[in-house]
């Protein structure tokens, strides 16, 4: 047995054992050990791993004439580790109070467990894949096992799901249309014999299988245009979900990309595409659609009122550093985009696992009917504002490292377009976290939120874990770093030169030892001038007045409804929906060709259908 | 003007007749003539199948006198229309009795109406809105709309 | 319009439908099969009636799967049209010359049916043509007392049985080691009444399973009740 | 050997007496259909264990081909043979108020399916397909609904008019010929058939065949009869019949027109059949047209992979085939119960989470999710058409993985009403399903995993078959050498 037999079998025991004990109320905790076990399967691991070999998984099948099978790399490794710690963190949070008062309010906890342990078991089928045929057999299994999950809450989060499946089967028969078309050059699916084809192919076809597979990663990940079903499915599933999702599963398509953008293909191949008709090539519109891809969901998330759908429109837009980290393909840029991975999946598993808090406490995650939990519920108040510190990029936490990786690289490699355009992206960024903190937990506390107390410690576990892990990786990057220069080199991309507290550079260090010490000083002489300071008095949270006038308690001032209302009449006319109006106008394009089908076959006379082809087939024949 | 052969005729008579039947079915709306438009259109096919054996200066395949006579037509055909003349009887028969009961269920003889009344029929049973009915306007969106862009 | 597009269609059907038989040389029938049953035929079946010879003999099974769709037709028009309710309004009874004209020529009918099923195998004619004069036989006391129930139940007795008599009669030669249907007992000498086999016994089953079938098929349909409009 | 001719004939017999043997006893009456088809499947395994894998040919009557008609049996005819007995038994009508009529009839089909398989004559197929005919007419209209006798007769109109064409093609073929041997013309066809001339028998004979195949242009009966037909027969008429006549025409075209211009004109109407089928599917508002629709789609798929030239077509073609086999009756045995509205059917899988479940199981491999079968079945279309150089086969490929998104839309949207709470006032849709139907989906599903688990040497296996069966050769040398053993 092979650790990656171990593994497998463990993930597989534990969907087993899900289906079968999924309703009773310790599942949760079962789940949570299992995880648990899963995750020191990978461990075992790692010492092959960072030996540079793969672990192999002992089953081939061979299905006609094709050769399927598995194995981990650094790269699958490193998304596994992730994948699994965060099906760990998310079991956990779900296994005491929420789970119970999730069945109580009449969702299907069974369902919950299965599917995410369903999840985490493709998953890592999917990152095994040791040739195509088993990436796109990997891949339907995560597309299904989503849809799955996502369908947990029912309404509305059926209509998402139904909108995410929509989008994966057509991104995955994109992706298939990809695979046939290099079997019928190959003749075969494994990697190496797609590299030495792909290097064979003319452009025209490079361009193609580009386009397919691209566009067929692109839909998983969110990318513009294919953005449009991820924010309502994800911020729809329940609370554990939606946290597993937001942390990992879309990272499955840039895990795809990687692999067969960068590793397959190779980047610098994907430079001699051109674009016709531009002076752009192939990689530099995937620059382009990563910088899009940041900017227009972040400033999508602004609008949002619903704190799910905030931080889900987020997620779409954090996907653009990565990927744009990726193609810029030098050690600093691609090693920024990897280290995002992990990092932006610890910041948004936190912020879910702390809105979901709020949620559990108050039953609303409307942001203009919130405010003031900040004494009622302090470790979630830090726990969110770790995770959005995180999620801004500012030091100290471990956002910062890769954001400042990613622009570096950017300075480095000469592309101030793109740079000014993730840095309007990290602008918005920052502008949507201070309203999703300041109108939860800044203001004025709600009169109906004064019974409110601290989430339960099964929930508020998970994210002081998180929440250390987010500010240990800030302070020291070179812990992740290790992993991601392992990856870069079986990727085959430049590896970057890590140090504990970052990098090395010529042109400019980056230490995060330091960075962190200057802050901490900063702050520490700042506390020691404001106490050694002037008087300072309590005074109550209502305790106000307003234009000379003392404010009675039932008028609050809680400032949140219409938030940046003046940023927002600048920003409407740049994207007024113009992508739900293009998925809107195929739809009614397939419905009316659809109507007119049903016609066709409900005509009154269809022996004049006979009539008219056997007509044309005979005169076609005949001449 | 190239003389027109007696095959090119024989030919004509039974395409006229398959040709005439098909017109029958795709022009009438009445049922029965459907059918008998059906029959004829049978019978140019038996026709063209029979023509197929014939040779000329030939007789029929029957020994009489105890030996076979040096040209006789080709059997095969001939028995293959028997057989497709049967099955033929068959079928109209069947489709006499349907059309009866599909008269007796919808009262009309009008290929058009019943149709109309059919497709009625079914989608009340379904519990489903007519096809293609005015009140529903064509097109539609495949993807129900949840919390999009315009949230 | 549609009508017109119809008839342009018609048209062009005809028109391609000739294009493609007149390539074919008139009367210049290629008889690669034919030639061979001509030439076999007399001696292997010894059926004066060559086209019998082939509709038993040599295509036995499309006889077998013919009288098979005869019977579908009838299993599924009685399955349609279902049985007559005992209240149902029946036709009045015909009158005196049409009562005294069947009681004349039913045994007439039943003589010259049996006899073209029986020389099925020696002059034009056989189990089909004679099934039909048989179906008629029996309908016609049908049209002259409306009120005489069909015997269903004996119809279906002979149809049954005469196909399985078709069958058995294959089978049985089967058993025997040879293949299915193939013609047992001697055949005797060509152009006499007996000979050729068990071909005028599977004439005889296929008579009266036509007559049958066809005297059921009418008999419901005869049956059926149709509101007037 | 030669038993093998019993499938077919025992079939006719037990139909020919099923209803006298009713009116002398009930009981009889209902277990002798069953019986005769369980031994007819002992007698196909017993010929498929005699025959080791090397195709042979009977000649009925003892009267050798080409001047008598022969049945050839090779992997595939048996193949078929038997999946039609076993189809039938599965789907035979046990409700006790079924008439005898409707067991005779249900045996008639079998038997002219097992003939059609087996037959080795072109006029004989004409007939076999004949009574496949009537006796779907009259299994169509055997709920005795006015919607049924009213569709049944449409249907029947289209198909008599198709029985024309095939007629016409068949004189033009004999007139050509003058033989309706299939081995024999196989020989012929190089020099004779290889022309306009047998390139519009084709036609004819393809669009004739055609109506009971659900090619394109002719498939306009499937809705309206499957909607008003009962569950078994929609599932006997969409997968036994639909598939029995592709075999017939791929047979057809292997033997006769091998052609490229012949293998075009089946892809385009392929193509056709499959976009439409699966758009107007996706806008059906209830549960049997939509399968109706669908099938229309599949079938249409079916006839794409049939239309790839080589083993590599019939390969792909008989893989699609024996998938679609499987889960169109157990679609349609569900969908039974779940007759009516789509959106009625709220709740309807919580209501009886079995039935829901084999419905997502159906589905999910219906639209391909690897690694059921139905992948595999459309992974093998999909690289066969890749290794077509001509352009309309590329363009197939992206049709056909148009038409999985649409399915895939549409039958998911049935799964997610199935399983979501009914709105109060509709609570009361549907109770659970029948055991019978049940258990019979419930083997059929069976049936399914078992595939994927044994997707190797079941594929290795269906390749044989294909290899066997693409071969003229082959098939000329079978039949005229019985000629030498005798």
């Amino acid at each position: 047995m092979t650790p990656l037999d171990e593994l497998l079998l463990f993930s597989g025991l534990t969907l087993v054992l899900m289906l079968l004990l999924g309703r009773f109320s310790y599942a949760g905790k079962i789940a949570t050990v299992f995880y648990a076990g899963q995750l020191l399967f990978l461990a075992k691991m790692a010492d092959r791993i960072i030996d540079g070999s793969i672990v192999t998984f002992s089953l081939q099948v061979e299905l006609f004439g094709l050769q399927m099978s598995w194995r981990f790399d650094a790269l699958s490794w490193f998304f596994a580790v992730i994948t699994l710690g965060a099906g760990l963190l998310s079991s956990w949070y779900a296994s005491g109070e929420w789970g119970e008062r999730f069945r109580r309010q009449g969702g299907n906890l069974w369902l919950l467990h299965v599917a995410l342990a369903a999840n985490v078991f493709s998953m890592l089928i999917l990152l095994g894949s040791g040739d195509l045929l088993a990436l796109f057999i990997g891949w339907e299994l995560v597309s299904w096992a989503s849809f799955l999950l996502m369908t947990v809450a029912g309404g509305r989060a059926i209509q998402a799901a139904m909108r995410y499946i929509t989008y994966a089967m057509s991104g995955a028969m994109a992706i298939l249309a990809g695979i046939v078309l290099l079997w019928s050059h190959a003749g075969g699916l494994q990697y190496g014999q797609i590299i030495d084809v792909i290097a064979q192919l003319s452009q025209a076809q490079v361009w193609l299988l580009v386009a397919l597979f691209g566009s067929g990663f692109a839909v998983k990940m969110g990318l513009l245009p294919f953005h449009l079903w991820q924010a309502p499915a994800y911020a729809e599933t329940p609370g554990p979900g939606a946290a597993f999702f937001g942390a990992i599963s879309a990272r499955m398509g840039l895990y795809a990309i990687i692999l067969v953008l960068v590793q397959l293909i190779g980047l610098a191949r994907l430079s001699e595409l051109t674009i016709p008709f531009t002076f752009l090539d192939m990689r530099d519109l995937w620059a382009w659609i990563a910088v899009l891809t940041i900017i227009l969901p972040t400033y999508t998330a602004l609008r949002q009122t619903d704190a799910r759908y905030l931080l889900a429109w987020h997620g779409i837009g954090q996907g653009g550093y990565m990927l744009l980290g990726v193609v810029l393909g030098d050690a600093l840029g691609s090693a920024g985009g990897l280290l995002h991975v992990f990092n932006y999946a610890t910041n948004q598993a936190v912020l879910f696992f702390a809105v979901f808090a709020v949620m559990f406490r108050t039953g609303t995650a409307d942001l203009n009917k919130l405010g003031g939990l900040i004494t009622r519920m302090p470790i979630s108040f830090f726990a969110m504002l770790v995770g959005i510190i995180g999620l801004a990029g500012l030091p100290p936490m471990n956002g910062f490292v890769s954001k400042w990786f990613v622009y570096r690289s950017l300075m480095i490699e000469g592309e101030p377009l793109l740079f000014l355009g993730a840095i309007i992206g990290t602008l918005g960024t920052i502008l949507s976290v201070y309203k999703l903190i300041h109108n939860t937990f800044l203001g004025q506390l709600r009169v109906e939120h004064v019974e409110v107390r601290e989430a339960p410690w099964s929930m508020v576990a998970p994210m002081i874990i998180l929440m250390l892990l987010i500010f240990a990786t800030g302070v020291a990057p070179g812990l992740v770093l290790d992993w991601v220069a392992l990856v870069q080199s079986a990727v085959g991309l430049p590896v970057v030169e890590n140090t504990l507290g970052g990098v090395e550079l010529t042109s400019g260090s980056l230490d995060m030892l330091w960075v962190v010490g200057v802050l901490f000083a900063g702050f520490g002489i700042g506390a020691l001038l404001f106490y050694s300071g002037g008087r300072t008095r309590q005074v109550h949270q209502l305790d106000n007045y307003a234009g000379g006038h003392f404010l009675t308690a039932e008028t609050r001032y809680h400032y949140s409804d219409n938030f940046y209302a003046g940023l927002m009449h600048l920003i409407r006319p740049w994207y007024r929906g113009s992508f739900v109006w293009l998925e809107s106008t195929l739809g009614s394009l397939l419905g009316i060709a659809a109507s007119l089908m049903q016609r066709l076959y409900g005509a009154l006379h269809p022996s004049i259908y006979l009539l008219v082809t056997v007509v044309v087939t005979l005169t076609w024949v005949l001449l | 003007m190239m003389p027109i052969e007696i095959g090119t005729v024989l030919y004509a008579g039974a395409i006229g007749l398959v040709v005439i039947g098909i017109a029958g079915i795709v022009l009438s709306h009445h049922l029965f003539r459907i059918i008998l438009a059906l029959v004829i259109a049978e019978a140019g096919a038996n026709l063209l199948l029979v023509l197929s054996g014939f040779r000329w200066d030939a007789i029929a395949p029957i020994i009489t006198g105890g030996a076979a006579a040096p040209t006789m037509v080709d059997p095969v055909p001939q028995a293959m229309v028997l057989t497709s003349i049967v099955i033929g009887v068959g079928v109209q028969a069947l489709a006499l009795s349907l059309m009866l009961r599909a008269y007796g269920a919808y009262k009309t003889l009008d290929i058009r109406e019943l149709q109309r009344r059919m497709s009625a029929d079914l989608a009340g049973e379904a519990g489903t809105p007519l096809p293609q009915s005015l009140e529903e306007p064509v097109g539609g969106r495949p993807l129900p709309a949840a919390g999009g862009d315009g949230r | 319009m549609r009508n017109l597009a119809a008839l342009v269609f018609v048209g062009g059907l005809a028109f391609l439908l000739l294009v493609i038989f007149n390539q074919f040389d008139f009367a210049q029938a290629p008889m690669l099969v034919g030639q061979g049953i001509l030439a076999d035929a007399p001696d292997r079946v010894s059926a004066a009636n060559i086209v019998t010879a082939v509709v038993l003999g040599y295509r036995g099974i499309d006889t077998l799967g013919e009288i098979s769709i005869l019977f579908a037709a009838s299993a599924a028009a009685g399955l349609v049209l279902g049985r007559r309710r005992i209240d149902a309004r029946r036709d009045p009874p015909g009158g005196f010359i049409l009562r005294s004209g069947v009681a004349l020529l039913f045994p007439l009918m039943l003589v010259v049916g049996f006899y073209i099923i029986l020389h099925g195998h020696l002059t034009p004619g056989g189990g089909f043509q004679g099934g039909v004069i048989l179906a008629a036989a029996f309908f016609l006391p049908l049209l002259a007392r409306p009120e005489t129930p069909v015997d269903h139940a004996g119809l279906s007795i002979v149809e049954g049985g005469a196909g399985a008599v078709f069958i058995l009669t294959g089978l049985a030669a089967l058993l025997q080691g040879g293949e299915f249907l193939q013609p047992l007992l001697n055949n005797g000498v060509l152009g006499e009444l007996v000979s050729a086999g068990t071909l005028p016994l599977l004439y005889l089953a296929v008579g009266l399973k036509v007559g049958a079938e066809l005297a059921g098929l009418m008999a419901c349909l005869a049956d059926v009740e149709v509101d007037e409009p | 050997m030669n038993t093998i001719v019993l499938t077919v004939v025992l079939p006719l017999l037990a139909a020919f007496i099923v209803p006298v043997l009713s009116r002398v006893s009930p009981l009889l009456g209902r277990l002798l259909g069953p019986l005769t088809l369980a031994y007819a499947i002992l007698l196909t395994l017993q010929v498929w264990l005699g025959m080791e894998g090397k195709p042979f040919s009977i000649a009925l009557g003892g009267f050798q081909p080409p001047l008598g008609i022969n049945f050839y049996v090779d992997r595939l005819s048996l193949l078929f043979t038997f999946l039609t007995l076993v189809t039938s038994l599965l789907l035979w009508p046990w409700r006790n108020e079924t008439e005898p009529r409707q067991y005779a009839l249900t045996l008639l089909l079998a038997a002219s399916a097992c003939g059609l398989a087996l037959s080795g004559d072109l006029f004989n197929i004409y007939v076999f397909y004949e009574l496949i005919s009537v006796a779907s007419f009259g299994l169509a209209a055997a709920t005795r609904s006015g919607a049924a006798f009213a569709a049944s007769l449409r249907y029947l109109i289209l198909s008599g008019l198709g029985s024309v064409l095939v007629l016409c093609g068949i004189a033009i073929v004999y007139l050509q010929t003058g033989t309706l041997n299939l081995a024999q013309l196989s020989q012929l066809a190089p020099e004779t058939l290889n022309t306009p001339l047998g390139l519009s028998a084709f036609a004819l004979i393809l669009l004739g065949i055609g109506v009971k195949g659900e090619l394109f242009p002719v498939n306009s009966w499937v809705p309206e009869v499957y909607a008003a037909a009962s569950g078994r027969v929609s599932g006997l008429l969409a997968g036994l019949v639909s598939k029995l006549a592709v075999l017939v025409i791929v047979r057809l075209l292997v033997l006769l027109f091998q052609q490229e211009s012949a293998l075009h004109l089946m892809l385009i109407l392929g193509l056709l059949g499959a976009i439409t089928g699966e758009l107007a599917a996706w806008r059906a508002k209830d549960m049997n047209r939509m399968l109706a629709f669908s099938s229309i789609g599949q079938l249409g798929v079916i006839f794409i992979a049939f239309s790839i030239p080589g083993e590599t077509g019939l390969f792909a073609g008989l893989a699609l085939s024996l998938h679609h086999l499987l889960v169109k009756p157990a679609l349609f045995l569900l969908a039974e119960r779940w007759w009516g509205s789509l959106a009625g059917l709220r709740g309807a899988g919580l209501a009886s989470p079995v039935a829901g479940g084999l419905f997502v199981l159906l589905a999910l491999s219906l639209v391909g999710m690897p690694p059921l079968p139905g992948f595999w079945a459309k992974f093998l279309l999909f690289t066969g058409l890749a290794a077509q150089s001509a352009v309309i086969y590329q363009v197939a490929i992206g049709v056909v993985l148009l038409s999985i998104v649409i399915e895939a839309n549409y039958l998911f949207r049935v799964v997610m009403d199935l399983f979501q709470p009914a709105e109060d006032d509709r609570a009361t849709v549907v109770d659970g399903h029948g055991w019978l139907n049940l258990g019979t989906t419930f083997l059929l599903s069976a049936l399914l995993i078992a595939g994927m688990l044994l997707m190797g040497p079941l594929g290795a296996w269906l390749e044989g078959v294909a290899m066997q069966a693409a071969d003229p050769v082959l098939y000329f040398d079978t039949v005229f050498s019985v000629s030498a053993i005798h």
